[in-house]
């Protein structure tokens, strides 16, 4: 018993001291603490060589200059590209974070057939060929049955020589029903139209102007191409003067010189307040207005009559002596720009206040000259060959537009995307048989999402381009994948409001990823599978070809450069392409022009929707950077920055004055229920002072309901559910800033 | 903890953690040591204590 | 069944009745070690702890666990290194109560930190300049030395004292013991220091920084005094709870009163130094960094933070308890004495609570509000699994070990338990004791 | 050392951002975190568990509309060099694993998240909340991991992470330096991520003690402040603006006390 006790004590302290000198216990301690750094489920992201490929971001028209680095055949990075003259090395957060829309899995793999009830995402993987003999038999067939009008397409854009095939195949098809994307580019090309009589973009030369006064553009929150203005901004902060007029306190309004506040829709009278002053006190530029205007007098006697401070002072709710300090030093300024088209310019506008604020350009003769408005012409790099038409092609364009585009009632524009819903819900002269998307989500990015839900719902057959699974894709019957814009060739015309013209050549920076295809080769084949009639006007092997015949001498400066400025290309001072040569205050294109001063700058308080009692409070939605709403949805990574006071958890903040949320008995955080003419959305109160009392604004580019959990898959609401549209009487562009809406508890 | 360990630096901070930190761990190995051994030697030797304490 | 493990001499309830409440807290226990099984697999998103509370309720529990075990340092410095005698007879249930509350902390611990598998990271790469270093090699030590004056109790058990070598360890460790509790006060001292010190070092946290002598912030020296002054009422109260619960008296009063005493000496200076410090805080060290008391007792959502929670600690938790106990007769009012350790103990407690979370909770940067925080399920349950492991830890040392010298003194084995044979014994000596004339206490005596 | 004596091998690096340029547009937060593999959740709106090494704030006056003025400020790591400029930052000197150093060679404090054991300590220690706990694993949507940059390590559950001044470019311009024969990099080559990107010039980055550097020139701008200056934290990152609510803003002032944002020297 003893004897064994013992061996057991030196027993255990033996084999305790043997472990101990063991180097088993340290080889484990090592282990633990390697194998807590590198759990297996951790990636290690691989290294290789490192390069660097310029290309150019097409995510949204601003036309960056880019720098992707990559690691072997991985792309690790988005930076601005340095000698970029857009942007010269910056990038916006879309930019910056857009290997997340090539690596993400919300991407569509294949071409994909719809199996289930449309937008129930159920979807059968099916090879190119297939993909292409579905869409070419369904659109021989509407076309054999005589009605090739009856399709129609949607693009993001119509500069590019994308936009061109599809609107070229469209022709030779037969459909005038060729649509794209409104934005304020809309509304400055009709009044550029209407006032000077040119058909090309504005350009701005904000580079060399010194006083900017901005009618409620979002010059830091997208408006234009939105690096360049960010650049422009930081110049101006030590040299130059930027008020802005806002109805709330925009980051623009927080970031200028001066903020404004203004009654929100009354940005015309304001102008043409300060119009008024100018005029008055003898301080516009008499040059100008005497050798290069015309209807000066007319405009001058409205504007005399009409618009003194005062009165405006009671439409706008600014001091009378604000309005007269801004005139004269807008007028005393050696390159002042007036600009207007809200927020980031997704809403074409009032075309009247467009020419209310540029008649101010025109007051100081700042038109086609430095630190001036120019006006640029548009897509010329473009020389095909005009398409011939087969019979059922000429009797399909001549054919009146679903959306009235072009026809007498709206002559000055080309496309008006936000009456095709409209129309079709109401029971257009024709149906549409099918309707082809490119670069383009309409059932999210278009007001009233319900309304254009339902117009969709009445086309019995929809295809996409997208490259992502968007809401628009979602609920297509099929989806042709498009490469995404880091994998495929693309010229890239000038971005919005670049005051000289500049062409960069989007390249592929990585292989395609998944099994996708150029739209332009889409096209293309599509084409060629429909017949000689149609093929005809496709002389092409393929998009590369198409673009390097196009871009012809140019390729090569492009392919290297990825950009190439037309260095001699300078505005035509005070020279003007209207019926009289001039500047017209009163547009002589403009039928009784005098009638309710239709072809004339003036102010008229915009009918939004809704009745004021039942709907007390206006509604605004209001974008940001760090929200794409664009027909790309924001990253995973601009999730993570959008701000605690617009999201929470997955509820929207709703902006909105102390003062006015506690009349309405409404605590800060607190659910609430906002109801609009147009629709219902849950929402939260979040307190703002910066939020005019009486209004409520509404954050847009939220509320997704395509794509996945990462790209804010219902995270808030999207604003184009509670918000509708407001014809231009003019133009029949949408001018909807807000809409009337009521708050109430729920 | 040791002077081999790349944190380590000879300065008056490591000086005097280390020493109280080591001056205590000493002392209760030392002690415990002792116990163990002593406990052995007595029960080898049939040397019972009694507990007086209690 | 278990009586072979009773210590003789004294009562215990039957085998059943044990089992069935070692079963009832195992439940609680349970959920304790369901929670802490899943912050272990699935990380400290089981919490609701966050980037603003990156230290909350698990670290208060650590902090006030270790204040209130205190009282096994203190006890056993007053009766080793100061030689109170008396105190012999709470020391062991001191030194019980000290390691419940040291391997809870170091469990806690272990569940808090984001890689548990790397904790030793701390001793092997320490930096000494951390108080938090500090903390963990004295915590470690000394739970050490509360593993060594714990386990002669364990081996004094009636079974394992049979084995000669254990019998001999248990000896031999009971004639070192007082080096041991030396290098524990020791180590006390400076843990519990560095524990005051964690919070009072942040000089970018104006609330929890202090002024101080040296490397050590003036917080250091309150933690310690404080742990020092109420880890005894935590002793003394979970002596009287236990009482309660046995249903006897298990300590004399003279003992439980000479603890209290020097237990309400040591707070009453302490909360002096503390108001002093308060004072010198609010009015000195915060204004320099651009602060006021408003600025951290107002304004605060649902007033979480006010200035009650000030008065509650100073005021209820401290002025009070050091006044009942320095007070003859406060300590010897059996409801007083409770009154005042409870106080204690919460006051300790609502220090420790402070020092955490309202260090973290006041917006340092003028753009950020006030942070708000509340446990999750997970870490409720993580912070009671040390009260349920205690309580079993408690019962089953209780049944089975001789923590308290006194008891078989105390209560004497009434007559109605005594077994058959017994009776029969008794009634002959008690015969016998009759016919010599002599009662039964005489004869005891 | 006096600044002006330019020592070439003792630097500081340090940030100016302007936040008159400053538009708050985020693309400085999102360049961050495709430099630095940085992870991201379905739900990233809890901005006290979302990792944003570098976060920009909304400021605003407080005032009622139409006088509310807002202004943005991005915060990255301060990288303090503590008080007395020593090196012991709030987090450095607490932290008890030597998991966070402060370099004295660069004025970065960097964080070693294979030796970082998740105390926290630190993130209690930093009064400007730019110190980050991994709550949850990093997983990436499948594919989406392709897009990690090689150079920065992907951190593991559990640990604390922060701003460092994308000290691998540092380490890529030392290296090519080197290799060029150099031993010294130029300004240009060393430029943290969230500057590269920012679209409105807002951020300048350079060695704070280099008077070639625009950095020197600019931190002495009478616009120019840091976070929280009476803690003694002692920031390498200033901030201009030319309001002065913003100036304030920086730092908290007692009530009657004569506020210090009048143009100053450093």
């Amino acid at each position: 018993m003893k004897l064994s006790r013992r061996c057991f004590l030196s027993f255990g302290i033996g084999a305790a001291a043997g472990i101990t000198l063991s180097p088993l216990p340290w080889k484990l301690t090592d282990d633990i603490s390697i194998w807590t750094q590198m759990w297996p489920w951790t990636p290690v992201p691989p290294d290789g060589a490192y390069t660097y490929e310029n290309t150019v971001c097409t995510l949204c028209p601003g036309g960056c200059g880019i720098t992707v680095r990559k690691v072997d055949e991985r792309a690790v990075q988005i930076a601005g590209m340095e000698e970029h003259p857009v942007n010269k090395g910056g990038t916006c957060i879309l930019g910056n974070s857009g290997l997340q829309l090539l690596y993400g899995p919300f991407r569509v793999e294949a071409p994909m057939k719809r199996t289930g009830e449309r937008g129930e995402g159920r979807w059968k993987r099916i090879s190119w060929k297939e993909a292409l003999s579905e869409v070419s038999s369904k659109l021989n067939q509407i076309r054999a049955s005589g009605n090739p009008h009856q399709v129609a397409a949607v693009s993001g854009s119509k500069e590019g020589t994308v936009a061109r095939l599809i609107n070229r195949f469209m022709t030779v098809y037969g459909s005038p029903n060729f649509m794209t994307e409104p934005s304020i580019q809309d509304s400055y090309e009709a009044m550029l139209y209407l006032m000077q009589g040119a058909t090309g973009s504005a350009g701005f030369d904000f580079e060399n102007a010194d006083y900017i006064l901005s009618f409620g553009s979002g010059i830091i929150e997208g408006w234009g191409a939105p690096v360049r203005m960010f650049l422009a901004n930081s110049n101006w902060r030590t040299k130059g003067t930027v008020v802005q007029v806002d109805s709330r306190l925009s980051n623009t309004a927080a970031k200028m010189d001066r903020w404004i506040s203004i009654e929100p829709g009354t940005e015309a009278a304001l102008a043409m307040g300060i119009s008024h002053v100018i005029i008055k006190e003898n301080l516009y530029n008499k040059g100008f207005i005497k050798e290069a205007s015309e209807g000066f007098d007319q405009y001058k006697k409205l504007v005399l009559d009409a618009y003194s401070p005062a009165r405006v002072s009671d439409v706008a709710g600014i001091d009378p002596s604000v309005i007269e300090e801004v005139a004269r030093a807008f007028a005393a300024s050696k390159h002042p720009i007036a600009i207007c088209g809200r927020g980031k310019g997704d809403v074409p506008g009032n075309i009247h206040e467009f020419m209310a604020v540029h008649a101010l350009n025109a007051l100081v003769g700042n038109i086609n000259s430095k630190g001036g408005v120019w006006t640029l012409p548009k897509n010329e790099y473009i020389r095909w060959p005009h398409p011939i038409m087969d019979k059922v092609a000429s009797l399909g364009m001549q054919q009146e537009r679903v959306d009235g585009a072009g026809s007498k009632d709206y002559p000055y524009v080309q496309s008006l995307l936000n009456r095709f819903p409209k129309k079709i819900n109401e029971g257009s002269a024709y149906p549409i048989e099918a309707l082809l998307v490119y670069n383009s989500n309409p059932l999210y990015s278009m007001p009233d999402t319900k309304a254009v839900q339902a117009a969709f719902d009445k086309i019995p057959f929809i295809v996409s381009f997208s490259s992502y699974m968007d809401e628009t894709a979602k609920n297509a019957d099929l989806i042709l994948p498009n490469h995404t814009y880091l994998e495929r060739y693309e010229d890239v015309p000038t971005p919005n409001g670049l005051q000289y013209p500049i062409l960069s050549l989007a390249k592929p920076v990585v292989k395609p990823q998944l099994n996708t295809m150029h739209t332009g080769d889409v096209i293309i084949k599509l084409a060629k599978c429909m017949g000689n009639s149609i093929s005809g006007a496709f002389g092409w092997k393929d998009y590369k070809g198409c673009l390097k015949q196009t871009l012809g001498s140019r390729w090569n400066q492009l392919y290297k450069k990825v950009y190439d400025v037309d260095s001699g290309f300078a505005p035509n001072k005070w020279v003007f392409e209207t019926p009289s040569g001039k500047f017209e205050f009163v547009s002589s294109l403009v039928k009784n022009a005098d009638e309710n001063n239709i072809g004339i700058p003036h102010y008229y308080p915009t009918a939004l929707e809704g009745d004021e009692k039942k709907y007390p409070l206006i509604m605004v939605p209001y974008g940001s950077m760090k929200r794409a709403t664009g027909y790309v949805g924001s990253t995973p990574f601009m999730l993570k920055a959008v701000s605690d006071e617009t999201l929470v958890k997955n509820d929207v903040l709703v902006q909105i004055n102390p003062k006015t949320a506690q009349n309405l008995g409404l605590s800060q955080g607190e659910s609430a229920t906002l109801t609009t003419p147009v629709g219902e959305a849950q929402v939260k109160v979040n307190f703002n002072e910066g939020i005019r009392p009486g209004m409520i604004a509404t954050p847009t580019g939220l509320g997704h309901t395509g794509y996945d959990e990462y790209m804010g898959n219902g995270k808030g609401v999207n604003a184009n559910q509670v918000i509708g549209t407001v014809e231009d009487p003019l133009t029949g562009l949408n001018m909807a800033w807000g809409i009337r809406a009521k708050l109430t508890r729920s | 903890m040791f002077p081999f360990s790349f944190e380590w630096t000879w300065d008056m901070s490591h000086y005097v953690f280390h020493g109280g930190l080591w001056y205590a761990l000493s002392i209760i190995g030392l002690g415990m040591t002792y116990c163990i051994g002593k406990s052995a030697y007595d029960t080898i030797t049939g040397k019972g204590g009694h507990h007086e304490d209690h | 069944m278990d009586s072979e493990l009773i210590p003789e001499g004294v009562q215990r309830c039957s085998l059943g009745k044990f089992l069935l409440w070692i079963g009832v807290v195992s439940v609680v226990l349970l959920w304790g070690v369901y929670g802490m099984i899943l912050c272990w697999a699935k990380g400290l998103n089981q919490t609701n702890m966050n980037n603003a509370f990156g230290f909350a309720l698990w670290i208060w529990a650590d902090l006030a666990v270790i204040a209130l075990g205190g009282g096994a340092f203190f006890t056993g410095f007053l009766r080793y290194i100061v030689g109170k005698k008396e105190l012999k007879n709470i020391i062991n249930y001191a030194v019980l109560i000290g390691f419940i509350c040291y391997s809870s902390a170091l469990l806690i611990l272990a569940i808090d930190i984001g890689q548990p598998l790397r904790g030793w990271f701390i001793f092997w790469h320490a930096n000494v300049h951390s108080m938090l270093t500090e903390v963990a090699f004295c915590l470690s030590c000394y739970f050490g030395v509360l593993t060594i004056e714990y386990l002669p109790l364990i081996l004094e058990n009636r079974q394992i004292d049979k084995i000669p070598f254990f019998h001999n360890l248990s000896h031999n460790m009971h004639e070192v013991m007082a080096v041991f509790a030396a290098t524990g006060a020791f180590l006390s001292f400076f843990h519990q220091g560095s524990l005051g010190g964690v919070a009072g070092v942040l000089y970018g946290r104006p609330f929890g920084f202090r002024e101080g002598v040296l490397i050590w912030p003036w917080t250091f020296f309150l933690f310690t005094w404080s742990a020092a002054a109420c880890g005894p009422c935590f002793t003394i109260l979970i002596t009287k709870i236990t009482e309660k619960v046995v249903g006897k008296k298990l300590v004399k009063d003279n003992v439980v009163e000479l603890l209290a005493k020097i237990s309400g000496w040591m707070l009453l200076t302490y909360i002096t130094a503390k108001i002093i410090d308060t004072l010198y805080w609010a009015y000195v060290t915060a204004p320099k960094m651009g602060f006021t008391l408003d600025q951290f007792y107002t304004n605060n959502p649902g007033s979480a933070y006010g200035y009650w929670i000030l008065i509650m600690e100073v005021i209820v938790g401290g002025v009070i308890p050091a006044l009942i106990l320095v007070t003859r007769k406060g300590r010897q009012t059996p409801l007083l004495l409770w009154i005042a350790v409870i106080l204690a103990c919460v006051g300790v407690s609502l220090n420790r609570w402070v020092m955490v979370l309202q260090v973290l909770a006041v917006p340092v940067l003028t753009f950020e509000n006030w942070f708000t925080y509340f446990p999750s399920w997970q870490e409720i349950a993580t912070t009671i699994l040390p009260v349920a492991y205690g309580t079993i830890l408690i019962s089953l040392s209780y049944r089975y070990l001789p923590i308290f010298p006194q008891e078989s003194e105390l209560n004497p084995p009434p007559e109605e338990l005594l077994s058959e044979a017994e009776t029969v014994q008794k009634e002959a000596i008690e015969q016998d004791m009759a016919s010599q004339d002599l009662t039964p206490a005489e004869s005891a005596g | 050392m006096k600044e002006g004596q330019h020592d070439q091998h003792i630097k500081k690096y340090g940030m100016v951002i302007d936040l008159d340029k400053c538009t708050g547009c985020g693309a400085c937060m999102v360049a961050c975190m495709q430099e630095n593999n940085i992870p991201f959740q379905k739900d990233e709106t809890d901005k006290m568990l979302s990792i944003t090494w570098l976060r920009v704030f909304k400021l605003d006056n407080g005032k009622p509309y139409p006088d509310t003025d807002i202004c943005y400020l991005p915060r990255p790591c301060m990288h303090c060099s503590g008080i007395g400029e020593h090196g012991h930052s709030p987090c450095v000197s607490v932290c008890p694993a030597t998991a966070t150093d402060y370099s004295m060679e660069t004025g970065i404090v960097s964080q070693i998240y294979t030796r970082c054991f998740g105390c926290r300590y630190c993130m209690a220690a930093c009064p400007y909340h730019v110190r980050h706990f991994n709550w949850w694993d990093p997983v990436w949507p499948s594919g989406m991991e392709r897009s990690l940059n090689p150079n920065v390590s992907v951190r593991m559950r559990g640990v604390v992470e922060k701003c460092n001044f994308c000290f691998q470019r540092y380490q890529i311009a030392k290296e090519k330096a080197f290799t060029e024969g150099r031993t010294e990099i130029e300004e240009h080559e060393y430029q943290p991520a969230c500057v590269e990107a920012c679209p409105a010039n807002a951020i300048t980055f350079g060695d704070l003690l280099n008077p070639k550097h625009k950095v020197y020139k600019l931190k002495q701008d009478p616009r120019a402040f840091r976070l929280l200056e009476k803690l003694h934290t002692n920031p390498k990152v200033y901030y201009l603006s030319s309001r002065e609510w913003v100036r304030e803003a920086g730092d908290n002032y007692i009530e009657n006390e004569k506020v210090d944002v009048e143009p100053k020297k450093h």
